[in-house]
């Protein structure tokens, strides 16, 4: 129990020697062998929840060891209500990741071994509480991903997984400026906690080129963290990404990457920079605001499922952006209004985890029709309802959460980011409900184009979604149906967290103009 | 201190000597074909050498020679980086297929001599050391540099390394004799006095003669825009000769600017810790910034268009000077401190990459990209310790050239925000490098199919990839030791008159 | 003074003159002997500086290490000049340029 | 605590669907008869449950009766969710007649869809249907309002696209969708308004908030539009009436459960129960929307062809006519008419279902698989070959047209007689009773038009006439049932005066005074329709004749030729065919151009802005790297060591052609030494 955070991020390092030392020829055996180490890395996850104290809004599980002391660098992991349900999901994910891609035929000892490693840097950037150590966990995600883009993508996967790593480097190269710049500025510590206590009073005042010091690390930081979201500048890896990556792979990245974005941003950038919120909220929820629209946009013009999909994660994340500039609310400013703050942070929250399982669900979808059609053409398809009937029930559970159906746990983080984000930035959220017409549109005209309408005759023999498939599908399906209909198990986790962030915001902010 | 005194301090030198000699004698009584056992002469005599270094109580900082060389950590430090870089290529050479035809006594001898002439670089704090010591250096590299008589290439290089490398030396003894008509002394500190006493209307003309000596540096550790020998020497030279020229001279050289600038232009302050601040009104901190921005750039950008894997590696070389070079403006005590344990991080990847390319020369007899097609599944090996490299040298984390970049770019930042430009810049550079680093990664992989037989590379190779693979990733993860052991060696020789 | 300056003027004609022949020579051995001029030039300050400036004998000792090391270099450049003549049968250093971008 | 009993029926009701729908996506098929019996099942309770809480509120005869419980759904601290049931006689009633329509459509459908391919997934739907629907009569707050709200749009969405194969089918689900949805971000942003301000989504809670004024004026004229937003989605009011027609696409039994009964009156129901929160402001906006509404779909159906068209736009206009009574202020009329249209409207769709469905038979008896069964002309005289389906529609004829001793009668009028009080409180909104007025007269007409296509004259298949019979008793029962309860007298007990409302449901269904400042207090509304009763009365029936003898004239006295009237009427006609072009221009100017635009931004997204701009460093690195590798080699390398032979070259030309040009060189470098020496000088 002592070392639980460190068994969860080293174990999958461990499998990955063990598959290093399997002959190459053994593949089922590999397999086995990743599927035994997520399998128990997820169950570590549900024992931590199980031993989580939801009551407990601060760092629960401390591990701290010296490391580095020259720098004041520490190896120190710690989990909180907003990173556990992010744990719990990615041990999920990979979990399920693996059966997805039980059907890899290429180089399947190196596709694991990568597999494992990135599942190491997920975890550590998760768990991982000084600044140091997160960013080599954040890095060590990369290498990984190239490779696993590069080597069992798409016909573009090259160009996909270059791109995808010089974009995300750029980010990070930013990011390291920034962390450097508050490790020299705050009394020279890494530690996150540290530093959240620290740095609201150290940063104010302190000004650089005639720009205030919080504006440039915030900026500087932001960036980073947005590629991963991705924010609307910066979001064009995405889609081509997505669409390369084999579809455990984008599973991963639609389902955790685009959450350490939003996860770095609330767990730094709000933890570090209250002043920095109270400047930038407004950009937030505008970005936001252009994530939702511009990725809804984009996702009715495709033609390619898969890219649809992945638009529609672009046009997810805003909701989350919009919601987290909701934490303003509770600044006297705003009017003390703590309900908005909390509907707005919970919401963004919620929707990371949210959009975690659906866009996991769909993506996995996707993939089933891939397997079997060879193809990802919307207009391609036709008919398929009375086809596959189950994959057909299934992809239209999927597709309503998509569009924040009631009742599917969408909808719910959705609303609660509008109803925190409203008293705010009516205009904003006003515009941005426009969003959730376009959801309806292009899912509902992707669902239209791919089942309804006579079949398509090249398809009458296709074969229905098997047990493995269903196996990787159904839990998401059920868990995106069970928090819809009762979501208060998670906010329950995240609420007194969330509460913790907000005070520490409003309090700890000077509410100087910078 | 005299000459006959300094004596009881030179043993370490004196016993290279020796071991020089040794070699070369010994290369007389053999026949050519066992030539390589002087390789093995040498590597063990520069074991005996680092083992005197090691003990020798360098803490007792003093001047030699009438106040010609310096013993101090400092100096400590990087004799048994130079070593442990000798030690690296010659057990290679021993394998390296392109040395394969040619007696390679008098190879290893030279080598040996370099290593003289780099214990001479890095310690030396008189002009006239600092001319000679270059020269010794140089005159051997461009032996070496033509090594390989029958091969075109090799002379070509060769011919354009003494051309070059005589000419921007000539240029840096040029500015070295105004630095010594300005001030009357060719001694570090009785210039910088000399210097901190004279009035401002000497300051063009100090520049002029700074610049002018900065031609020869930069010559040395091929910085922008005195690099352009460098990509035709790597290619053509060995590429033992090319690894040991992209870590070893540059080491030297990089310690040769510290003091220079540092004692000569600044007031020294770095060596005890603190930030120095310039001594006289001429701007080189700007001017040292403006070439590491230029070598970076330059490097990187053009490393781009290589289709050689062995000149893109010539290139990224100048990106690294640059990178180094970054700090040299800040010149405080971290600063030092940062470019010292770059180096050290430096020297395990990059000579690691050479080693590669060696590895894959002996196969392929071949150094462009094709070559390296689908080298990844026919050597798990070679491609998984190049992967590593090549990852390194990019600096990302958890590998050692990230740690040299961290440690490089937070003495920039601790140097205040003038320098975070620089920091920025550094930063996008290594983006760009990413591009073409991974570009070998990518061929190696992505390129060309799997083999189902698995090739491994002869034991000593295979052995050395590991001794420098090993380092880049742990080197990466837990650093402290090394961080302790710069930590002491940031230690100089400082004279107040 | 004037002596001085002399000198120092003769020695920057010099070392532009080397300069230039390094730059436009194509012979070899002219270029090397360029370089020479280049290194003479210095020489030449050094030796002057330390006659008129009224400054200790390093100069001179300079002047003479840098005539040993330049002969060293000579020496050197001599060999592979002449190892290019055998193998290209020119010395004309612009035929040597196979590697380029 | 123990909570009241009804909130336990409530639950049952709400859920035993629910279980249905469960049970027949999973287990539906291997079932025996595909399970219709366990829909039937559940729905049945539901329905006993119902009629007795029902039979409650009658014994207990309470006016403001009102239970409510509720759970805290979702707690983040100071943010929290509380869901529940508020149970008052408006509810009773409106579970009564969701559970009465959908089980009758439930029996209705075993032999409509007899053999259907999805047979027991339709049956599911179904249930999930009335699962939605009742969870939006027991809705406490408008969360959870909201959320039902769009699940019936789901289920909607899946019986209208039940027969998924036909293109117009698929496309009718997706635009019912979508329009829903547009009015549900107005709901939504509504909520956002209320809760903002009030903090909580309880009804009680917000009447509170609102009374106590932390919420009013524009703002909350703003909420009440948006929320009515919402009721103009389902409710299809103008200008998101599209989708209704083409729902008819669904199944009959379907149109008659959601699209005239159910379903569409939600919005109506929504209305009501946000009332009292309505500003005058907004309140003329729901009078007008409704108003025209009325008047404009019904000179829709007056000219449409397709039996089923005809109930759709006719539906549409009696719900207009719902939202008119609301805006108007006499918002129980509006309630009151909601329960009598359910039942009438239901019935004529039950009938128009049994129509086709025997059209359906006798057209495959002839393996005609062109002609459109619904087409009535193609039908007639089929009187006396369906006589059951005939006369009970012939009783739902006389209740929608405004017949006196019919339910429709009672109801319209009362709402009418509202429109004109409120006509005569406002003068300058003389529009609406005009509007409510020619809605009745050409509601008689068309109705009477489309009995007379239907059932009277020649018959203008003939060879289809043999094959027409009667449906079997499983549509003929509900429709029967429904045809009986047209007749007045169930919604006047226990009074027996067929001209006035005056019974149980004005007794138990009294309407409350809006909280908000401004609004006429219930009293005085009340007062204002007493007035205006007799003068309403008097025109409307003086209006259902008159429309009723025109159609008489029209189709059976033939004294009148249709065809010329259309002719003479021109463009009218053309317009009124054509759903005033409605879809058409929808099409080009908000669909086309949306679809367009995305395909613009993603063309930005993928072509110009990654392609040029993101990649575009990428390509200038490049270009950069090109470049100076080349002034690598050529400039310097070139020059210094490589080039020195191509300038000597160059200068040696110099040499011979030019003296100049040695001379230039040599100035040069001398000089560069003079500078040097001067630099010296200068010490």
């Amino acid at each position: 129990m002592e070392y639980i955070l460190s068994w969860l991020i080293w174990l999958p390092v461990v499998g990955m020697v063990a598959i290093a030392f399997i002959p190459r020829e053994k593949e089922d055996l590999i397999k086995q062998a990743a599927a035994v180490t997520t399998g128990v890395q997820f169950f570590l996850t549900l024992v931590l929840w199980n031993n989580f104290d939801s009551q407990d809004g601060s760092m629960q599980f401390k591990e701290w060891a010296e490391w580095i002391p020259s720098f004041n660098i520490s190896y120190h992991l710690g989990v909180d209500g907003l990173s556990l349900p992010m744990v719990i999901l990615t041990g999920m994910l990979f979990f399920i990741g693996v059966f997805v891609s039980w059907n890899i035929k290429k180089a399947v000892k190196g596709y694991f071994a990568l597999f494992l490693l990135l599942n190491t840097g997920v975890m550590g950037v998760f768990l991982s509480l000084d600044f140091f150590l997160f960013y080599i966990f954040w890095e060590v995600m990369l290498l990984p991903m190239y490779f696993l883009i590069g080597m069992w993508g798409g016909p573009q996967r090259e160009y996909a997984a270059i791109k995808f790593f010089l974009y995300t480097l750029f980010g990070s190269v930013l990011m390291l400026v920034g962390i450097l710049g508050l490790y020299f500025s705050c009394g020279k510590t890494f530690d996150i906690l540290e530093l959240t206590r620290v740095a609201p009073e150290a940063l104010g005042g302190l000004m650089w080129w005639g720009m205030s010091a919080i504006k440039v690390i915030w900026v500087l930081l932001f960036i980073g963290f947005a590629i991963k979201v991705p924010v609307f500048p910066f979001h064009t890896w995405l889609p081509l990404a997505h669409v390369e990556a084999p579809t455990a792979i984008s599973v991963l990245l639609a389902g955790i990457l685009l959450k350490l974005g939003v996860y770095g941003i609330i767990r730094v950038n709000y933890g570090l920079m209250p002043d920095g919120v109270y400047w930038f909220s407004y950009a937030l929820a505008l970005l936001g605001l252009i994530n939702v629209i511009w990725g809804g946009l984009c996702a009715l013009a495709q033609t390619d499922l898969k890219k649809l999909v992945a638009y529609s994660s672009v046009n997810h994340m805003g909701y989350s952006l919009i919601g987290m500039a909701a934490i303003v609310a509770a600044g006297e400013a705003n009017g003390a209004n703590i309900k908005a703050a909390q509907a707005g942070m919970g919401g963004a929250v919620f929707q990371m985890f949210n959009h975690g399982t659906i866009s996991a669900m769909l993506f996995i979808l996707v993939g089933v029709i891939y397997e079997r059609a060879h193809h990802r053409e919307i207009e391609g398809f036709g008919g398929l309802a009375s086809q596959m009937p189950v994959y057909t029930g299934i992809t239209a559970v999927a597709f309503f959460a998509g569009l924040g159906l009631p009742g599917l746990s969408g909808f719910i983080s959705e609303a609660m980011c509008f109803i925190g984000a409203f008293p705010v930035y009516k205009t904003i959220v006003i515009a941005s409900t426009i969003g959730i017409l376009l959801n309806a549109a292009y899912f509902l005209w992707a669902f239209q184009r791919i089942f309804f309408g006579e079949l398509n005759e090249k398809y009458n023999d296709l074969p229905e979604i098997n047990r493995l498939e269903l196996f990787t599908v159904v839990p998401l399906l059920i868990i995106t149906l069970f928090f819809g209909i009762y979501p208060a198990p998670y906010l329950d986790i995240i609420s007194s967290t969330m509460d913790t962030i907000i005070e520490h915001v409003v309090d700890m902010a000077t509410y100087a103009s910078m | 201190m005299n000459n006959l005194q300094s004596l009881s301090y030179f043993y370490p030198e004196l016993l290279l000597t020796m071991v020089i000699l040794v070699a070369i004698i010994y290369d007389l009584f053999i026949d050519s074909s066992e030539s390589g056992k002087v390789g093995w002469v040498l590597v063990f005599g520069l074991v005996l050498v680092a083992i005197s270094i090691w003990f020798q109580d360098s803490s007792k900082v003093t001047t030699l020679f009438t106040d010609a060389i310096v013993l101090d950590p400092f100096s400590t430090f990087f004799k048994l980086l130079i070593i442990l870089a000798t030690i690296f290529v010659s057990i290679v050479s021993l394998h390296s297929g392109e040395l394969e035809n040619y007696r390679k006594g008098e190879y290893f001898s030279l080598l040996g001599i370099i290593t003289f002439g780099l214990f001479l670089m890095v310690s030396s704090i008189d002009l006239i050391m600092v001319y000679v010591s270059i020269e010794i250096v140089s005159i051997m590299s461009f032996v070496l540099a033509g090594y390989l008589k029958k091969n075109t290439r090799s002379n070509e290089a060769a011919l354009k390394y003494v051309v070059y490398g005589a000419f921007s030396s000539g240029i840096m003894l040029f500015g070295l004799s105004y630095i010594y008509g300005l001030t009357g002394s060719t001694n570090f500190f009785q210039i910088q006095q000399t210097f901190a006493a004279s009035g401002p209307e000497s300051n063009s003309a100090i520049l002029i003669a700074v610049i002018m000596v900065l031609a020869g540096f930069g010559y040395k550790i091929s910085a922008v825009p005195f690099h352009f020998w460098t990509p035709d020497v790597y290619e053509g030279a060995p590429t033992t000769i090319t690894a040991y020229l992209s870590i070893a001279p540059k080491a030297g050289a990089l310690a040769m600017m510290i003091r220079f600038f540092n004692q000569v232009l600044a007031d020294g302050g770095a060596m005890v810790g603190m930030g120095s601040f310039s001594s006289t009104d001429i701007p080189w901190p700007s001017i040292l910034s403006l070439l590491a921005v230029l070598t970076m750039t330059v490097g990187n950008v053009v490393a781009i268009q290589q289709n050689n894997v062995k000149r893109m590696l010539a290139y990224s070389s100048i990106a690294h000077a640059g990178y180094m070079l970054l700090a040299m403006p800040v010149m405080s005590g971290e600063s030092v401190y940062a470019i010292m344990v770059y180096l050290v991080m430096y020297l395990f990847m990059n000579l690691g990459a050479f080693f590669v390319v060696i590895t894959v020369k002996n196969r392929t007899n071949g150094e462009t990209f094709d070559d390296y097609k689908g080298l990844g599944w026919e050597m798990p090996i070679v491609g998984i310790s190049m992967t590593l490299f090549m990852v390194s040298l990019t600096g990302l984390p958890p590998t050692a050239g990230f740690i040299g970049k961290f440690y490089i770019f937070a003495s920039l930042i601790q140097g205040g925000s003038a320098f975070y430009w620089l920091v920025i810049i550094g930063g996008i550079n290594s983006v760009i490098s990413l591009y073409y680093y991974l570009r070998v990664v990518k061929v190696m992989y992505f390129d060309g199919e799997r083999k189902d037989s698995l090739l491994f590379p002869p034991r000593v190779l295979s052995g050395m990839l590991l001794v420098t693979a090993i380092p880049t990733l742990v080197l990466g993860i837990y650093w402290v030791p090394i961080a302790e052991w710069i930590q002491s060696s940031l230690v100089f020789f400082i004279q107040t008159i | 003074m004037d002596q001085l300056n002399n000198y120092l003027f003769i020695a920057a004609i010099l070392f532009s003159l080397g300069v230039f022949g390094v730059m436009t020579r194509r012979n070899g051995i002219a270029v090397l002997m360029g370089v020479e001029l280049i290194l003479n030039a210095a020489n030449l300050n050094f030796i002057a500086f330390s006659r008129f400036g009224g400054m200790n004998l390093d100069g001179h000792i300079f002047g003479l290490i840098v005539i040993v090391l330049a002969a060293a270099e000579a020496a050197v450049a001599l060999a592979i000049v002449i190892n290019i003549y055998n193998n290209l049968n020119t010395i004309n250093v612009d035929e040597a340029s196979m590697m380029k971008e | 605590m123990m909570e009241h009993i009804f909130i336990h029926y409530s639950l049952f009701i709400l859920f035993l669907p629910l279980v249905a729908f469960v049970i027949q996506i999973f287990f539906g098929k291997r079932l025996p008869r595909e399970g219709d019996w366990v829909s039937i099942g559940a729905i049945s309770i539901t329905l006993v449950l119902a009629i007795n809480m029902f039979v409650q509120m009658l014994l207990d005869y309470d006016s403001d009766f009102s239970v409510e419980a509720s759970f805290v759904w979702l707690d983040m601290g100071a943010f929290n969710i509380r869901l529940g049931f508020l149970v008052d006689n408006i509810t009773i009633i409106m579970l009564l007649v969701v559970a009465l329509i959908s089980t009758c459509t439930h029996i209705f459908s075993t032999q409509y869809l007899k053999g259907d391919i999805r047979y027991s997934r339709y049956f599911g739907y179904l249930g999930l249907f009335t699962f939605s629907m009742n969870g939006i009569v027991l809705a406490n707050n408008l969360m959870s309002m909201y959320m039902f709200w769009e699940l019936v749009g789901v289920s909607s969405y899946l019986l209208i696209g039940h027969w998924f194969e036909k293109d117009s089918a698929a496309n009718a689900s997706k635009k019912a969708f979508l329009t829903n949805r547009v009015g549900d971000i107005g709901f939504f942003i509504g909520i956002m308004l209320i809760y903002s301000a009030v903090g909580s989504f309880a009804f009680t809670d917000v009447f509170d908030g609102v009374a106590s004024g932390v919420i009013a004026g524009t703002t909350l004229t703003l909420a009440g539009v948006g929320l009515f937003m919402g009721a103009m989605g389902k409710s299809s009011q103008f200008p998101l009436h599209i989708w209704l027609p083409d729902a008819m696409e669904g199944p009959t039994p379907v149109s008659a459960l959601m699209h005239a009964a159910t379903m569409v009156a939600a919005g109506v129901y929504l209305s009501v129960r946000i009332f009292p929160i309505l500003t005058p402001d907004a309140l003329l906006v729901v009078a007008y929307v409704g108003g025209f509404t009325a008047i404009f779909a019904a000179s829709i159906a007056i000219t449409q062809t397709d039996i089923k068209k005809v109930l759709a736009y006719s539906t549409v206009s009696q719900l207009g006519y719902m939202i008119l009574a609301v805006g108007t202020g006499v918002y129980t009329a509006a309630f009151f008419h909601l329960l009598t249209h359910a039942m009438f409207k239901a019935n004529l769709f039950y009938g128009s279902g049994s129509v086709i469905h025997s059209m359906h038979h006798a057209l495959h008896e002839k393996h005609d698989h062109e002609t459109d069964p619904q087409d009535m002309r193609n039908m007639g005289g089929f009187k006396d070959k369906m006589p059951i389906t005939y006369w009970s529609m012939l009783l739902s004829t006389m209740a929608i047209a405004g017949v006196p001793l019919f339910s429709g009668f009672l109801s319209k009028d009362a709402i009418l007689a509202g429109t004109l009080s409120f006509a005569m409180h406002h003068p300058e909104h003389f529009l609406l009773p005009l509007f409510g007025f020619g809605a009745a007269l050409m509601t008689a007409f068309y109705m009477f038009r489309m009995m007379f296509l239907t059932f009277h004259g020649e018959p203008k298949m003939p060879e289809l006439i043999d094959d027409i019979h009667e449906s079997p008793k499983e549509m003929t029962g509900p429709i029967v049932l429904l045809g009986a309860l047209s007749l007045f007298i169930w919604y006047t007990l226990p009074y027996f005066n067929p001209m006035s409302t005056h019974g149980w449901f004005t007794d138990l269904v009294v309407p409350k005074d809006a909280v908000v400042p401004g609004n006429l207090s219930a009293n005085e509304i009340e007062e204002g329709a007493h007035h205006a009763h007799y003068l309403a009365m008097y025109i409307s029936i003086a209006v259902a004749t008159l429309g009723i003898l025109l159609s008489w004239a029209t189709y059976i006295k033939k004294a009148v030729s249709a065809d010329q009237w259309s002719a003479r009427s021109g463009f009218l006609y053309n317009w009124s065919l054509n759903k005033y072009y409605f879809d058409e221009n929808y099409d080009r100017y908000i669909y086309q151009p949306t679809l367009r635009l995305a395909d613009k931004v993603a063309w930005i997204d993928w072509e110009l802005y990654d392609k040029y701009f993101i990649n575009g460093f990428g390509r200038l690195t490049n270009w950069a790297s090109k470049i100076t590798g080349k002034f690598d080699y050529d400039v310097i390398d070139q020059l210094l060591v490589d080039g020195t032979g191509r300038i000597s070259n160059l200068i040696g030309r110099k040499f011979k052609s030019i003296q100049t040009g040695k001379l230039q060189n040599y100035v040069l470098y001398v000089a560069a030494g003079v500078i040097i020496l001067m630099v010296i000088q200068s010490f």
